[in-house]
């Protein structure tokens, strides 16, 4: 099965990308490792992970049919 | 469970918070309402003048941390009730892109909670603003 | 010197809230603004009712005093803007009878002064509020 | 000339009256201890006086024309 990740904010200009599914990498450490492989701009990036919806730390699991989401600094309100 | 909405498409009208204003008259109990409204700044960002903010958000997130904040502040302070609207989308300068409510018997919790859950949107809720400038460029918002 | 008044006959309408904030639309430097309502409270005070509050007030020292707090809140806090409102004669209870209005760049000096302004009219201001119970007899009101 | 005093709030319901005219007694310290001669129910009443729109002290002396105010505890908002 197939993860789907989405890039928020400011993170989407320098992706140039807003969605896209990826194999299960395996920890949240994993896939932040491949994801800046895949877009070298968010090296420098400021951003947190969620994992359905919550934030995530390195070495949680990814389940079956994750979502993830790459968010910069909140800006709401 | 159904979350709660509070995003609205583009600003929050007067008239909106006007009739929410209104609604509350049938609750005799509560003695007093803290409102807090977020306006659009017609910010001077060296030679750009910013004309609107463009709001996104991580919705299903934002309202899933919403509904925490809420149970958390209703847990805390003796309120009769809370109501919470952020827009998406355009918010031109001078519009209203936040709106919190909050009602208590007595003026305190109403003060307290709506300032507490003002800064908890902030810090807290998945949602982006870029600052568009006139004529054209835009730049991210950053939440101080 | 004119001093401004604060003295509404009757209930503060949600209408007239509304149309203060729609004003403030042109106030392109504003971010924040803070509101406080005042509400009358049907409070059951043992077998009685209060169905309205009827305020007097030493309305000339009132507003001498009410301009004392205003220039020492625009001191104390950088603020776009304050007005105030208060009720004079009869109030029904859920109606509104204090309205207390700051703005300002960033919402921290909106919040305070708006909460500072609401302590200093309700200590400070010679008001006074009899409420009326249901059927007849009254109490005069006492703040905490 | 005669100075003007006026009742606010819940002492009028003591005195029965909402404002009359004295002849100046002197100091405020005077005129409380007349006006409460005047209107035995204010003895145990709580009230401050206003002496032409500002607190007053027991030592300060009423000038010419001042207009004084009786006033409760306040209860606005």
């Amino acid at each position: 099965m197939k993860i789907e990740i989405n890039f928020y904010g400011q993170l989407t200009d320098k992706t140039g990308c807003s969605s896209f599914l990826m194999d299960n990498p395996g920890t949240i450490a994993d896939f932040k490792k491949l994801v800046i492989e895949q877009y070298p701009n968010l090296s420098n990036a400021k951003f947190t992970i969620a994992l359905n919806n919550k934030i995530a730390l390195d070495n949680e699991v990814i389940p079956e049919n994750a979502k993830l989401a790459l968010m910069p600094p909140f800006s709401g309100g | 469970m159904q979350l709660k909405n509070i995003f609205t498409e583009g600003a929050i009208t007067a008239n909106f918070i006007a009739d929410s204003i209104a609604k509350h008259a049938t609750k005799t109990e509560i003695g007093g309402h803290n409102i807090f409204l977020g306006q659009v700044r017609a910010d001077q960002i060296e030679d750009k003048l910013v004309v609107a903010i463009d709001y996104t958000s991580h919705v299903d997130m934002a309202l899933e941390k919403m509904h925490e904040i809420r149970e958390a502040i209703f847990t805390k302070y003796p309120l009769t009730c809370m109501h919470i609207h952020h827009s998406l989308g355009i918010v031109k300068a001078g519009e209203i892109c936040l709106f919190v409510f909050t009602s208590s018997k007595h003026r305190k919790a109403a003060i307290d909670a709506c300032t507490e859950c003002v800064e908890s949107i902030k810090a807290e809720l998945p949602i982006w603003g870029k600052e568009i400038f006139e004529g054209e460029g835009y730049q991210w918002k950053e939440n101080k």
